[in-house]
């Protein structure tokens, strides 16, 4: 009996299922990010098209977009973390604004050197993600509502601080802002540059440690992840504290990138970055994404931006009607080529 | 013989969840290489000790003594730390994950901090084939049916007490229904792996509704009933008679009864028609025919393609090819209301992702099919509603009878029973019953397979799929044989037909 | 279309090539902003510039990357609306390299003087000190006696026309009246009518003394006015008001006496651009900072004054 | 057992337990924080025929929020957000006033019942959109919504073209700002739409199947719900909520404000949502959980304005504020301070699971 019922599947059929096996695997897992590339090239080909008497074809322009969003750049992979196991940070943007206002207050106005504070400004948005991780986790709150809370609360302190903008007159700061590193075709900035580099660790951390995986885990099913003996509330917290540390140091690149703290910077800012998080693939859900996705979300968003600088002919109002047009269109193309795949 | 000293000890536990006491007062000891079974009707508590053990829920009393020391296991982690593995009744795992990666989450092979996914995946492999499975590892859990699932769980956590797995520290195995969707080629390797861990002084706890299972593998038992210990036995001084008096407090003859009921003879005319129904990639294209009042079984082995054609016939899965027709009409099988509003009703065999809404109540949940199919403007009146829920829970025994109770956290086996209330109310033409008995305790299994007799006997058809196939030759007038995914065979149910003469239409796979 | 006015792409100084301004404005936050766009547009079509706009949506890292990408384009001269003061020496370095002439509007920025060549716009600061100023006057009009208690809204928390109208309004007061006007109550009311309307019912009723209002635009005066009445109040008589910016509808109100003085503040500074853009463009000097025409209106200027607003 | 003060102590307990007890105890609580600061703040009087008190103003400006969060309430039911009811409000709100303002005659009734009625049809198209994109395509709500919410703003000042627009209309006037019965009329909208949503919700099958659907949406397939539908309905529902906010809020100032009209109260009606008692996951929820937690958080609004905190600090309060409350909120944390007070032992025997046969308590054989 046990013999008959060993030949379970026919090899052709084993074969045949391994390789739409692959496929699936393909067409599930990595599509969208592919997707998020390649409509990325296709939009930025199209800019080269319509622009190209303006400038838009030299490289410097495409590496404007690093330069102009590595800091939410940062952000971002810290908001992919948090995504990817299925929760969300709101309080990105008023963190942002607090590390500015923070550490431009103990600079200038506390006179520390820059040396001293940068460390100061990252722990400071580490503690306050693990915080925010602590209480979502210990007291099982919602971490829309615990972040939200985060959000309102480092915005009012940064207007604490103080209610006006303060300027960083620091000559380490704008040496490092002024600092151009050459790159053959062009120039990236110093924050363009540990943007990216803060990228490569994220992606080596998600795929080859134990803690990016176990990310993945309680993305996928945080109770099954508990079942199967992982350390749930350590992993949440050192989400949420990866997340507060990425705000905190895309704080201080944005410090660099406007030598200034000011109470009302990077409003709005967490929407962007979970936007971007989101068009690069990611699932809001948890558990499904990759973190290289949200490097194209941020480009994407980048080229939005500076597409519609190049148009130079819109009003205010059609800026914003054609930011969510663009958006829109590119959301409903990559939905659409990911969706035939799969059926 | 001196009594060796239990590896697992536990005193006077007691476990209240709010208005339900599902422990109370129970004792419980696990010895080196030993299978030990753990045993109860529904609701019982089984898994309850099981999580209390675990550090899933905390305890409200007694004491848990592991290796002669009193331990307190916060979180399944610390069991694991402390060298308990688990299997979990519902499968819980990552379904995003690889299956590798879900074996070895936790403890993958570093050097240096950085994980080695060449060993991962070598090593998944050579676990998984030793368990006789033949899966790609690296592909995500979720494409794969909840068997494998199963079975991918029972890998990861033996893999703890494997000598050649990882951490070979492991004192106890608990085992909380894992053949409940077995067949019994996995259930004889399972076995096997099992004996071989006893063996090596490992203890298991096992629990499982299947009695065989239980006579075949264990040593020892200990029985609950309500949440206290009803006794503790050798297996061997205990027949399957006085198993089950104790565990239902009452002798049971119903099983007798099915053994000798004879199936109607007088099926009406078609009702389901299935013509060419297929899918590329699911299930090939079929031809099947379903008469009025007739039991139709399926059989074959897992992953044959059993759920696929279920899921195909109800409209879960859209086709690519052929039409199904209902009383004579085509049904558009669009979305599974279009088979509902025809009169066909789908029981997933995975309650917990298809069928259940955890957070809503007994009743709600018991409503919903028949609610959906009213559509949202004509609720059914409070009074008939409550009524229908009242004789359903009655009917099918649903323990706690309380409509108001959350679904989820009923025991897996009331669970089921809700689920089947559900479709019921809705007195539909088919019944497609995919693992209606998975997990459910001996009693309710007899209970539901009388019942899927009265509804033939009644005129309805039901579509029958069960991993056991005494099961299902028992129940069904007609069988039809997968193999590969692909209908293979049409047999009649007769004198002639036994579970070895099925076996051998799946091996050979010969068309009719 | 842009491709045939593409040749402002060129940085060419030749006189008679088309001048390429780009502008980059602040937002479009308030209907004062709205005319302030509106008026940069159509002057720099009257002039027969090629004007590159863009709108940073209240947001300084929005401007500096549109300022990149106009030197990226190589426009003849950018000027901007700068949101905040500070931050603006690394990109204005920039332009400064590419060897384009900046000019700011509305506002200054806390930079090293070099980097830009003039301001074309007002002062905050001495906005709120024009509010004070006429504040007397209205007190002595209304033949106000006794203590002035005010109550204050505030532009939205941390932006700079709200700090500085604040600061020049305390600055006078501090030094002229300390004894006899005390600001009993301040709150924001984020620049608009629905914020003042909340913010002073609840002043109403937390501190129903109050005598004066002084608001920070007209938008949120309007809005308080309509608190005041529902409270059954008279605007202009029980409780005096002062606001600042001097909208279309403000005006409306004071000429209905609801509102005792405005404090201008001119949005529609286009054709001063213009000037100062070709000026700059063909190398002229320019003074460093060249204010807008300006002036306060009391009540009984309001019907004569409402022909001429625009916006 | 049956003593008196048992009685009490169990009766105590099935009020605290009540799942609208936590966000009540707090509006009750922020209340009373204002009387030291303002001595009448519960006095209303009556002014010019109307009713006229901290606690009317309250009920009066925080309207536009308890509709937006009802509607925000069914959305999130299902397992989605709604970030675009903002837009949808100023969208609304142009549209409307820019139609009056039209207008030869503004008081003219016909004229505007036409313009509301245009304000809220776009504001259900909105909707419709929003649902398309989330239960037709596939996309996930934040983002489907975020494209409102982002280019609605635009269209909005594309309507008012970038100016504040006023009406001088008295019948507009009356549903955001009017009185009547000296009440507040908004009052009476907030109730008629709070009794249809409950009406709707709770008399039909409707809230059931909301809850199904997020509760678990694949099972809620194979029972033979039509999810989508009931997505896209509910976001226009949302939607349309909004867009009478919306009327409100321009009402309610005569004034068409295309940026600022709504801004950020899609976050405060998420948050009133979670305060009243609905997890932003999806499946149960409590509409009057709530109203009550949008009216927490605009007397809180109101409190923060009227006991005088410096304007710097208000985000800051605000935090704390919400802090406490999730706090409080949370069964753990309750646990975990108020230890055996909270968790203890049920005071109620749990009974046995069912009646114990005359089993033998132990029949234990080695
Ligand atoms: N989280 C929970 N909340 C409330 N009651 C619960 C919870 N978990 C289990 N129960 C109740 O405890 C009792 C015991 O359940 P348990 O799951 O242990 O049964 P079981 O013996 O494993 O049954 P089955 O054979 O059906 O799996 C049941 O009455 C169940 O309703
Ligand atoms: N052992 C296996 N190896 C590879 N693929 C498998 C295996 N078992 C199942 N599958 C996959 O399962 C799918 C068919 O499963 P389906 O659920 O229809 O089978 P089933 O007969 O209902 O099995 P079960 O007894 O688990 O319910 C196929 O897509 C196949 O790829
Ligand atoms: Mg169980
Ligand atoms: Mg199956």
């Amino acid at each position: 009996m046990s013999a008959t019922t060993k030949t379970r599947t026919a090899p052709e059929g084993r074969t045949a299922s391994q390789a739409s096996a692959i496929t699936r695997l393909l067409g599930d897992r990595r599509l969208p990010v592919l997707v998020t590339a390649a409509l990325f090239l296709a939009m930025y080909l199209t800019g080269l098209g319509r622009y190209q008497n303006y400038g838009f074809a030299e490289p410097q322009v495409f590496l404007n977009l690093f330069i102009d969003n590595g800091y939410l750049l940062v952000a971002a992979v810290g908001a992919t973390f948090v995504i990817m196991s299925g929760g969300i940070d709101l309080s990105v943007g008023s963190l942002i604004g607090f590390t500015t206002m923070f550490t431009a207050w103990l600079v200038e106005r506390q006179g520390l050197p820059l040396i001293v504070v940068v460390p100061i400004a990252l722990g400071v948005g580490a503690f306050g993600g693990f915080l925010m991780g602590y209480v979502i986790h210990n007291f099982e709150i919602q971490p829309f509502i615990v972040t939200l809370a985060g959000l309102f609360l480092f915005r009012g302190l940064c207007l604490v601080i103080s209610k006006e903008s303060i300027s960083i007159s620091d000559s380490t700061v704008s040496t490092l802002a002024q600092t151009r590193v050459p790159l053959g075709l062009g120039e990236l900035s110093i924050g363009a540059l540990v943007a990216l580099a803060v990228l490569a660790a994220a992606f080596y951390v998600l795929h080859y440690t134990r803690f990016g995986r176990r990310v993945y885990a309680i993305g996928g099913n945080e109770q099954s992840a508990l079942l199967m003996g992982l350390p749930l509330g350590g992993t949440k917290i050192a989400v949420y504290t990866v997340s507060g540390f990425c705000s905190a140091l895309a704080g201080l690149l944005f410090m660099l990138y406007i030598q200034s703290g000011d109470p009302l910077h990077a409003v709005g800012m967490e929407l962007d970055a979970i936007a971007a998080v989101v068009i690069g693939g990611t699932l809001l859900t948890g558990g499904s994404g990759y973190v290289i996705g949200t490097l194209f979300g941020v480009l994407v968003l980048g080229l939005i931006k500076s597409i519609i600088q190049f148009e130079g002919t819109l009003s205010s109002w059609w800026t914003k009607i054609a930011t969510g047009v663009l958006l829109c269109a590119f959301i409903l193309i990559q939905r659409a080529m990911t969706a035939r795949k799969q059926t | 013989m001196a009594e060796p000293r239990p590896v697992l000890e536990m005193t006077g536990i007691v476990k209240e969840f709010p208005g339900v006491r599902a422990l109370s007062g129970v004792d419980f000891r696990l010895f080196p290489g030993e299978i030990h079974a753990l045993m109860g009707e529904n609701g019982a508590g089984k898994s309850t000790l099981i999580k209390v053990l675990t550090g899933v829920h905390s305890l409200d009393g007694g004491t848990i003594t592991l290796d002669g020391e009193s331990v307190r296991i916060g979180s399944p982690l610390e069991a694991q730390q402390a060298g308990i593995s688990t299997v979990y009744q519902e499968v819980n795992l990552c379904p995003n994950l690889s299956v590798a990666e879900n074996i070895f989450i936790g403890r993958e092979p570093t050097r240096a901090g950085r994980i080695q996914w060449k060993q991962l995946r070598k090593d998944a492999a050579d676990m998984v084939d030793r368990l006789g499975l033949d899966i790609d590892v690296t592909a995500p859990l979720s494409s794969y049916p909840l068997a494998v699932q199963q079975l991918v769980a029972i890998v990861r956590s033996v893999g703890h007490g494997d000598s050649d797995g990882q951490g070979s520290g492991t004192k106890v195995l608990v085992l909380d229904e894992p053949t409940s969707s077995l067949d019994r080629d996995e259930v004889l390797e399972l076995f096997r792996l099992m004996r071989r861990l006893r063996d090596e002084g490992v203890a298991i706890l096992f629990v499982s509704h299947f009695l065989d299972q239980i006579y075949e593998i264990c040593d020892r038992m200990t029985v609950l009933r309500n949440g206290t210990l009803v006794g503790e036995h050798m297996v061997r001084d205990l027949d399957q008679v006085g198993l089950i008096e104790l565990m239902i407090g009452k002798a049971l003859d119903q099983l007798e009864e099915l053994h000798e009921h004879q199936l109607r003879s007088d099926v009406g005319e078609t009702l389901v028609e299935a013509e060419g129904l297929g899918r590329t990639g699911g299930i090939a294209p079929f031809d099947l025919e379903i008469k009025k009042g007739e039991v139709v079984g399926l059989a074959g082995l897992l992953g044959s393609g059993r759920t696929e054609l279920a899921r195909l016939l109800f409209g879960a899965d859209q086709p690519d090819s052929g039409k199904v027709t209902v009383g004579g009409k085509q049904v558009s099988m669009s979305a599974p209301n279009d088979a509902i509003g025809a009169g066909v009703a789908f029981c997933s065999e995975n309650r917990k992702t298809e069928g259940l809404v955890p957070d809503l109540t007994v009743r709600e949940n018991i409503i919903l099919a028949l609610q959906a199919s009213r559509g949202w403007t004509r609720p059914i009146p409070a009074g008939q509603r409550d009524e229908l829920v009242a004789k359903y829970i009655k009917a099918l025994d649903i323990r706690p009878a309380n409509p108001e109770a959350r679904v989820g956290q009923l025991s897996g086996g009331n669970q089921q029973k809700v689920l089947l209330a559900r479709w019921l109310i809705t007195q539909p033409k088919l019944l497609i019953l995919d693992e209606p008995t998975r997990g459910i305790d001996i009693g309710a299994k007899a209970e539901i397979q009388k019942l899927v007799v009265s509804l033939s006997e009644d005129g309805m058809s039901v579509l029958y799929i069960a991993a056991e196939l005494e099961e299902v030759l028992r129940l069904s007038h007609t069988i039809g044989v997968l193999r590969d995914r692909k209908l293979v065979a049409r047999l009649t149910n007769g004198p002639e037909i036994t579970t070895s003469k099925i076996l051998e239409t799946i091996a050979s796979g010969e068309h009719q | 279309a842009k491709e045939d006015e593409g040749s402002g792409g060129n940085s060419g100084s030749g006189g008679s090539k088309k001048i390429t301004l780009g502008f980059s404005q602040v937002g479009s936050e308030s209907g004062w902003r709205s005319a302030n766009t509106d008026s940069v547009k159509s002057a720099a079509k009257e002039a027969g510039y090629n004007l590159k706009f863009s709108d940073a949506q209240q947001k300084q890292e929005n401007q500096i990357s549109a300022i990149r990408s106009y030197i990226a384009q190589k426009v003849d001269v950018i000027a901007f609306s700068p949101v905040v003061v500070t931050g603006w020496d690394a990109i204005l370095k920039e332009a400064q390299a590419a060897k384009i002439p900046v000019v700011l509007t509305d506002r200054s920025v806390e930079s090293d003087e070099s980097l830009f060549v003039t301001l074309v716009g007002s002062d905050f600061t001495d906005e709120g000190r024009r509010a004070a100023k006429i504040l007397e006057k209205v007190l002595e009009k209304a033949g106000h006696k006794g203590k002035v208690k005010i109550a204050q809204l505030e532009g939205t928390t941390g932006a700079a026309p709200a700090i500085e109208r604040a600061k020049g309004f305390k600055e006078i007061m501090d030094a002229e009246h300390k004894d006899d006007w005390e600001i009993v109550v301040s709150q924001t009311g984020d620049f608009t009518r629905a914020g003042g309307k909340q913010v002073m019912a609840a002043f109403l009723q937390s501190n129903p003394d109050i005598n004066v209002l002084y608001a920070h635009n007209d938008d949120m005066g309007l809005g308080a006015i309509q608190a005041i009445e529902a409270a059954g109040k008279k605007p202009g008589k029980d409780i005096l008001i002062v606001t600042v910016d001097g909208v279309k509808d403000g005006f409306i109100a004071m000429s209905e006496g609801k509102i005792n003085a405005i404090v201008e503040c001119n949005p529609l500074l286009g054709p001063q651009l213009m000037e100062v853009v070709q000026k700059v463009h063909d190398g002229e000097k320019v003074e460093r900072w060249i204010k807008t025409e300006e002036s306060d209106f009391m009540q009984d200027q309001a019907k004569d004054a409402l022909p001429t607003r625009k916006y | 057992m049956s003593t008196p003060s048992a009685a009490t102590a169990s009766r105590w307990r099935a009020l605290t337990h009540h799942h609208l007890f936590w966000p009540v105890a707090v509006l009750v609580a922020l209340l009373l924080i204002n009387v030291p600061f303002t001595p009448d703040f519960f006095a209303i009087k009556m002014t010019d025929g109307h009713l006229y008190g901290s606690l009317v103003s309250i009920v009066l400006f925080g309207s536009p929020l308890i509709l937006v969060a009802v509607g925000m309430t069914l959305v999130i039911a299902t397992g989605g957000i709604d970030l675009s009811v903002g837009a949808v409000v100023a969208i609304t709100g142009a549209l409307t006033c820019s139609y009056i303002s039209d207008q030869a005659d503004q008081n003219a009734l016909a004229g505007v019942f036409l313009a509301m009625g245009i304000g809220l049809v776009a504001a259900v198209v909105c909707g419709l959109w929003n649902g398309f994109l989330v239960a037709r395509m596939g996309i996930q709500p934040i983002i489907a919504t975020l494209i409102i919410m982002v280019a609605g703003r635009g269209v909005a000042q594309l309507i008012t073209d970038g100016q504040i627009i006023t009406i001088n209309s008295e019948p507009y006037k009356l549903i955001g700002g009017g009185y009547w019965l000296t009440l507040p009329f908004s009052i009476f909208v907030v109730a008629a739409v709070v009794a249809v949503t409950v009406a709707l919700t709770r008399k039909t099958a409707l809230g059931l199947l909301v809850e199904s659907v997020g509760g678990n949406a694949e099972a809620s397939r194979l029972v033979g719900i039509r999810s989508r539908r009931i997505k896209i309905m509910v976001y226009m529902f949302c939607a349309l909520c909004a867009g009478i906010a919306g009327l409100m809020i321009s009402s309610n100032t005569s004034a068409a404000d295309g940026n600022n009209a709504g801004l950020w109260i899609e976050l405060d009606a998420i948050l009133a949502v979670v305060i009243g008692g609905t997890s932003l996951l999806g499946g149960r929820f409590s509409i009057g959980g709530t109203v009550i937690g949008a009216l927490v958080i605009q007397t809180l609004t109101t409190t923060i304005y009227t006991i005088g905190v410096p304007t710097q600090t208000n985000l800051v309060f605000k935090a704390a504020v919400v802090i406490v409350v999730c706090l409080l909120q949370s069964p753990k944390f309750r646990a975990k301070v108020f230890g055996a007070k909270g968790r203890g032992k049920p005071a109620a025997p749990a009974q046995p699971a069912a009646p114990a046969d005359a089993a033998p308590k132990m029949e234990v054989s080695r």
